[in-house]
């Protein structure tokens, strides 16, 4: 069997047209998708039933029981968080809030170790986005800033910007510069028509250079800023000027480096003041799948993207305190609940460490680095490929995601909803 | 009127403990408080053994005095308009936020978000105070507005972020992003810092250190006698059509 | 089956010619019915007025902009918190609350219709999925087709069954309810940062203007037999001397229907304005109602202003970025590939601002000047003129010459040689909001046959009840006692439920969403059609198959089908 | 020697990402990508191992030459063996420093470990069914 038009559970692109055939329940082919999306739709190697950790050994379990264990661990927990979301489904996820709203937990996702900073900068100065086929119709001018896309987004080049056909372009290929910036030469950075080398660290004084130029004040810059220097950059301040329209794709180059979320603040500013001249767009490169949907959802649930604390019952927001590596770092939370992401891999050490103390129960379709940390793992169906659902693309676009393949795995939403079910309960009680 | 506030010790001592309610004037009518552990409602006295000296008919005449292991201790003296605290250790995030007035002492080290959004009455932290001292919230357009935070130790990052009115003072370091957003009132940073006054609009920032990693859009105007000192003053931030003052004593651009 | 029984109920349902008579409704099963067995439960009203539950014609409710207007504000979100407590969930935010913020709040003020005034068609699903955590009213969503690349091209071509064709199959693919345009032509152009400045001004590229739109996305909407007319949001929100653009777009519209107007004009406080600069800046409200007063075709919404802080967020991404370039606010702005676009902004309106206090003064004046009620409706185009818990105050000053006189002493002081507002004695009855807060609504969306704004036997049981006895309060003095009864009902029924209760929600409740879907011939179903599929495929970046949104997404389905002239 | 440690995605960290526990997935986030002449000062070939201290501990990696590094600063794959030593200090924003820590490198005489090995040192338990 062949499904057309399948969506890619991988990254923050979702792209649509992926073509997967399916022999005897599993993927034996995928076309289109790049090779961490084709990687993701073969993925084998499941954990087969729940386990719980009894001292040193690890413990067939049931379903029931699993859900029962998580449900009196989050219930009696005086401070639950409840992580990751951003490798699960719209509906899963506001189930996740519900239950949060519920026990007076932390629920916080995986964009506070990705553009979480993205997020703040946004609240001070808003952002002047697009969805993706704006650029690809319309763009002359690409900048990819502290994004590496071959690596990344390896079909953000193809689909969208370099090599894509758009309607207003004649020839793509020729007709649309791209502009890198990056500490270092990266791959995206050797099909660029243009490189800007930053120092580390230095990409806020860059991006203030450039604003002050494109008002027109470059003689009060310094020679050389961040080590790139004042004639390069008026040539891009001018590039991007003369360009009928300008995108820029910001990545955690810049989200991860110091200053955080000023510098994407900046970079916005930046495009702000372009689009006193020209037409000129700004977006965050969303890396894991459906983080943005993570976002959508809590948004308008909560009133916020990530970061929320229900512990005194209204939401309760602030990033820095309420984000799950602060919170586990200052051993913060005596519980925590597991979704669609693997922090044991992301995190810090010294969260790894407090995630050694507390319980901790995961709902992954795969043994992973956190599985080491649980007291109890519940597999389940994997998002995108055995379980539909609703994912947000990188620029808002929400997608309903095919299932490929069928399983006898319950999806992160059925299995959520039962450990809610069994805390209403506990709660009316 | 003296009321003493000693924290016990608790089993789950990691888990923050939030004390919006422990400010003077609600101990004109008693103890009978409530905090918050966590999503757990708990008595004042299951938290701290509580004593009361004297008594008082105003809050001005109240001193509260936090002793012990206060450092998760977060949103003591929220909204403060008169009246005292004493904190003898450290303490705990958001102490001090949206203060109109009274003192606030803290003999240790603050945690983040001291005195944030504050519009008057006195900080003054024997410590270090750590990130977001004397700043604003999260998309919020106005930090602190009015008051006065001293801080005798170092300061931690986005120090006095997006500063609106009144006066910040830090006796040591600041960390990076010191002043950034600024759109009035004078902040003043006795150590070194880096990227002071980053997009600042309004307002006046003094390093009496070395701005490391100074900000290429200001534009430098010439040398002030300043308390003693000669420091170099800039305007800016260009980038922001601001017109604020920078002075520093010395500067290294990041080129 | 459930029945139930509002006994002694003080009846205005305009759309049947009640007005202010004792009652008793009788309800079975979520819908009115003539009468009710002996077991039904009763509610006594107690004389109290009562009406068919409220409909709000034009409101931004939920969606990608919406949602961006929440994300961006998180100070805004910290005003209006409330925690989890019985059948509701918690909610934040007061120009933009949450969902349930939302639904909670207008459940509360006796709402149970509501459309969403934009969506983009690429973003429905997202439209449709908050609709579902909006749980206490009905839903429907305006479908934006002010830069549809396929439109614009059949425009040019002066195919309109084609136009027709491409609407048919949007709205059926993304389960929209009716036609919205915003600034026509305007948000293609934004695209390029340009935009047109009324409606002679050619589009880039596909060189058709604003007028033509227009008029043959009227016509094809009525070619289609939708429910609704085209509802326009004009060119040029905004700006000083609008006003004549807004009356040439209104001189455009034939008059087409029966049984409705043939154009919805909505905010229209936006475009009512005159001088040619922010100096000389005045109200033309006068002009305006007097053009609509003689033109049955055309009914319009005020767009109110109200004094505040508040959130601007509309499809109209040119106006959003002068506004930004006036205010130096935060700004948001997403354009839409082949469609559409928006921006945000957040706003405080003043009293001691000029401008702002004319605004506030044109919007009083559409609704006082304009004779009949059916045709401006209340509105502040939620949340861009003020957040909707404010339409109590609004009723109130429509009712109260004393209440508008003792604001209009707050107001900047030279707005009184700048308007009309302060000579105007009407005083607007009850029937007259009943009329422009539910039943005009109704029939201009085109629903009351589908049960909605009337409380004849068949209609779905919506009905507010306001703790307030008409025959005992003088709304003229006594305007704070309206306010009040307003803004909290004493039941909110929905679907035959008590849903709402003296400010709070008893039930979790679970939305309906009403959407249209004409049913063409095969030689106008754009599904089949090569040449949109290939152009589609070209230039979108989703699949075809992946751009209608599926039935999972909607809880309730209310499919409207038409026999389109197709 | 003093480097300047920065993290980041690559094609084949995602491509392994779905399996950690892997062996590529470990050969993958335990590559220490560095400029040739700071190998050459170091006395490294490519795969040797170096052991990397940084502000919270130190971890074995292996050394690999690339040409998109410069002098004096490294690039490792975002994974558990840069997080062994990164540091969980957000300056309040929710996010480590993952693209600015100053690490020492110096070669090693034992191999890196595997990524349950990792997490059984910080208190895990490892899974391997």
């Amino acid at each position: 069997m062949i499904v057309k038009d399948a969506v890619c559970p991988f990254c923050g692109c979702l792209c649509d047209d992926i073509e997967v055939e399916v022999e005897e329940g599993r993927v034996v082919a995928v076309t289109n998708a790049c090779e961490l999306g084709t990687t993701k739709f073969m993925g084998e190697k499941r954990m087969k039933n729940p386990i719980l950790r009894v001292g040193d050994e690890w413990k067939d379990i049931t379903y029931d029981e699993a859900v029962k264990y998580a449900a009196d661990m989050l219930l009696a927990a005086e401070r639950p968080l409840l992580y990751g979301w951003s490798g699960t489904h719209g509906e899963a996820q506001c189930v996740g809030v519900h239950m949060a709203e519920l026990i007076h937990g932390v629920i916080d996702n995986t964009s506070s170790v990705c553009h979480g900073p993205s997020i703040l900068a946004i609240q001070e100065v808003g952002h002047p986005g697009c969805t993706l086929g704006v650029v690809k119709n319309r763009a002359d001018l690409v900048i990819y800033w502290g994004s590496n896309p071959i690596d990344a987004h390896p079909r953000h080049l193809s689909r969208y910007t370099r090599y894509a056909e758009g309607f207003f372009l004649e020839n793509a290929f020729r007709d649309r510069k791209v502009i890198v910036v990056d500490v270092r030469k990266t791959e995206s950075a050797n099909i660029a028509d243009e490189f800007i080398k930053i120092r580390p660290g230095g990409d806020y004084a860059v991006l203030s250079a450039l604003r002050a130029i494109v008002q027109g004040k470059a003689d009060t810059i310094p020679r050389t800023v961040a080590g790139v220097t004042r004639e390069q950059l008026v040539r891009v301040a001018n590039l991007c000027k003369s360009a009928k329209f300008g995108a820029v794709y910001f990545g955690l180059g810049l989200t991860m480096t110091q200053g955080k979320y000023k510098n994407i603040r900046n970079a916005i500013e930046l495009v702000s003041e372009l689009s006193r001249h020209t037409k000129f767009t700004i977006s965050a490169m969303r890396g894991h799948y459906n983080v943005y949907g993570s976002n959508e959802v809590n948004t308008w649930m909560t009133g916020y993207p990530f970061g929320i604390d229900f512990s005194r019952g209204i939401a309760f927001y602030n990033p820095g305190e309420t984000t799950a590596v602060d919170i586990l770092a200052r051993k913060e939370c005596d519980a925590a609940l597991i979704v669609g992401s693997d922090p044991a891999a992301h995190f810090p050490r010294k969260c790894l460490e407090h995630l050694a103390e507390i319980p901790v129960v995961q709902l992954d379709p795969y043994p992973n680095a956190t599985t080491a940390f649980c007291n109890v793992q519940i597999p389940v169906a994997v998002t995108g490929i055995d379980a539909e659902g609703t994912a947000y693309r990188m620029d808002g676009v929400p997608i309903r995601t095919r299932r490929v393949l069928s399983s006898d795995y319950l999806s992160d939403e059925e299995v959520l909803a039962r450990m809610y079910a069994l805390m209403q309960e506990a709660r009316e009680r | 009127m003296k009321v003493t506030l000693a924290m016990k010790p608790a089993a789950k001592w990691f888990i923050p403990i939030e004390a919006e309610s422990i400010v003077p004037k609600n101990f004109l009518s008693g103890t009978d408080l409530r905090v918050w552990r966590g999503n757990r409602e708990l008595r004042l006295d299951e938290v701290f053994s509580v004593s009361v000296e004297g008594d008082a008919d105003r809050a001005e005449d109240v001193e509260v005095v936090l002793s012990g292991d206060t450092f998760r201790l977060k949103r003591v003296g929220e909204y403060l308009d008169a009246g005292k605290i004493t904190v003898l250790g450290g303490i705990g995030m958001h102490c001090g936020n949206f203060m109109s007035g009274g003192t606030i002492e803290i003999h240790g080290n603050a945690d983040g978000w001291l005195g944030r959004e504050m519009a008057g009455g006195t900080i003054v932290c024997r410590g270090d105070a750590a990130d977001y001292c004397a700043s604003g919230y999260r998309g919020g357009r106005k930090g602190m507005k009015g008051g006065t935070v001293e801080v005798f130790g170092r300061a931690g990052d986005f120090l006095a972020e997006s500063l609106a009115g009144g006066t910040v003072i830090v006796h040591g370091d600041a960390g990076d992003m010191t002043g950034a957003e600024m759109r009035g009132g004078t902040l003043v940073v006795h150590g070194d810092c880096s990227r002071p006054a980053a997009n600042m609009k309004d307002g006046s920032c003094y390093v009496y250190g070395t701005a490391r990693g100074m900000i290429p859009t200001f534009k430098k105007i010439g040398t002030v006698q300043h308390d003693g000192r000669t420091l170099i003053r800039f305007s800016g931030d260009l980038a922001n059509r601001g017109k604020g003052n920078l002075f520093v004593k010395g500067y290294e651009y990041l080129d | 089956m459930t029945e139930l029984l509002v006994k002694n109920a003080c009846v205005i349902d305009p759309l049947r010619g009640i007005n202010g008579e004792t009652m008793d409704i009788a309800i079975r099963d979520g819908k009115i019915v003539e009468e009710v067995s002996d077991a039904a439960e009763v509610i006594d009203a107690r004389g109290m007025l009562t009406l068919p539950g409220g409909v709000d014609s034009h409101t931004h409710i939920c969606g990608t902009k919406v949602n961006f207007g929440r994300y961006m504000s998180p100070e805004d979100m910290r005003a209006g918190r409330t925690p989890r407590r019985g059948a509701m969930h918690a909610t934040s935010g007061y120009s933009v609350p949450t969902t349930y913020g939302n639904s909670y709040r207008y459940s509360v003020m006796g709402y149970t219709t509501l459309l969403e005034g934009a969506m983009a068609p690429l973003e429905a699903r997202h439209t449709h999925e908050e609709f579902t955590y909006t749980p206490l009213q009905d839903t429907m969503a305006n479908t934006l087709f002010d830069g549809n690349w396929a439109i614009l091209e059949a425009i040019r071509d002066g195919d309109v069954k084609r136009v027709a064709a491409i609407i048919a199959w949007t709205l059926k693919a993304v389960k929209g309810f009716g036609v919205k345009l915003t600034n026509p032509g305007g948000t293609e152009a934004w695209q390029w940062g340009k935009n047109v400045s009324c409606i002679r001004d050619p589009v880039p590229y596909f060189e058709v203007t604003p007028a033509e739109i227009i008029r043959s996305i009227v016509e094809a909407n009525e070619l289609l037999h939708l429910p609704h007319s085209v509802h326009l949001h004009c060119n040029n929100l905004g700006t000083p001397g609008n006003y004549s653009c807004t009356l040439g777009s209104f001189g455009l519209i034939p008059d087409l229907n029966e049984k409705r107007q043939t154009l919805y004009a909505t905010h229209v406080q936006f475009h009512a304005y005159g001088g040619s600069e922010w100096k000389d800046f005045c109200s033309k409200s006068e002009p305006i109602a007097r053009f609509v007063d003689m033109r049955p075709q055309i009914v319009m919404d005020m767009g109110q202003v109200m004094f505040g802080r508040t959130t601007t967020m509309t499809a109209d991404g040119p106006m959003e970025f002068n506004l930004y370039r006036l205010h130096h606010e935060k700004w948001s702005n997403h354009d839409v590939e082949l469609e559409t676009g928006s921006g945000i902004i957040p706003v405080i309106y003043r009293r001691k601002n000029l401008v702002n206090s004319i605004m506030w003064a044109i919007g009083l004046e559409l609704a006082l000047l304009t004779k009949s009620p059916w045709q401006c409706l209340l509105s502040t185009d939620n949340p861009n003129g003020a957040p909707f818990v404010k339409y109590p105050e609004i009723i109130g000053l429509l009712m109260s010459k004393r209440y508008r006189d003792a604001e209009f002493a707050t107001v900047h002081p030279d707005t009184e040689s700048r308007v009309p507002l302060p000579a105007i004695e009407r005083e607007l009855d009850w029937h007259e909001i009943a009329v422009m807060t539910r039943a005009g609504a109704a029939r201009a969306l085109g629903i009351q046959d589908l049960g909605k704004g009337h409380l004849a036997p068949g209609a779905d049981a919506d009905v507010a009840i306001y703790p307030l006895k008409i025959d005992e309060v003088d709304p003229s003095a006594e305007y704070q006692k309206v306010i009040d009864a307003f803004s909290r009902t004493e039941y909110t029924i929905k679907r035959g439920r008590v849903v709402a209760r003296r400010g709070e929600c008893l039930v979790h409740g679970s939305n309906a969403t009403l959407w249209v879907a004409p049913k063409v011939s095969d030689g106008y179903d754009m599904g089949k059609d090569p040449d949109f599929i290939e152009k589609f495929d070209r230039y979108y970046t989703v699949r075809m198959s992946n751009y209608p949104v599926q039935e999972e997404y909607v809880t309730r389905n209310r499919r409207i089908e038409t026999e389109a002239e197709l | 020697m003093t480097f300047l440690m920065i993290t980041g995605r690559t094609v084949n960290q995602g491509v392994t990402v779905e399996n950690k526990t892997s062996p590529e997935y470990a050969a993958e986030t335990s590559t220490c990508f560095m400029h040739e002449f700071d190998m050459m000062e170091l006395g490294l070939d490519d795969g040797d191992a170096v052991r990397v201290t940084g502000p919270c501990g130190e971890v074995v990696m292996r050394a690999a030459a690339s040409p998109e590094v410069e002098m004096g600063t490294v690039f490792v794959p975002y994974g558990p063996y840069a997080n062994h030593i990164v540091a969980a200090g957000t300056r309040s924003t929710g996010m480590p420093d993952f693209k600015s820590h100053e690490v020492e490198i110096e070669p090693a005489d034992e191999e890196p470990k595997l990524v349950h090995e990792l997490m059984e040192d910080l208190g895990g338990l490892a899974y391997d069914r």
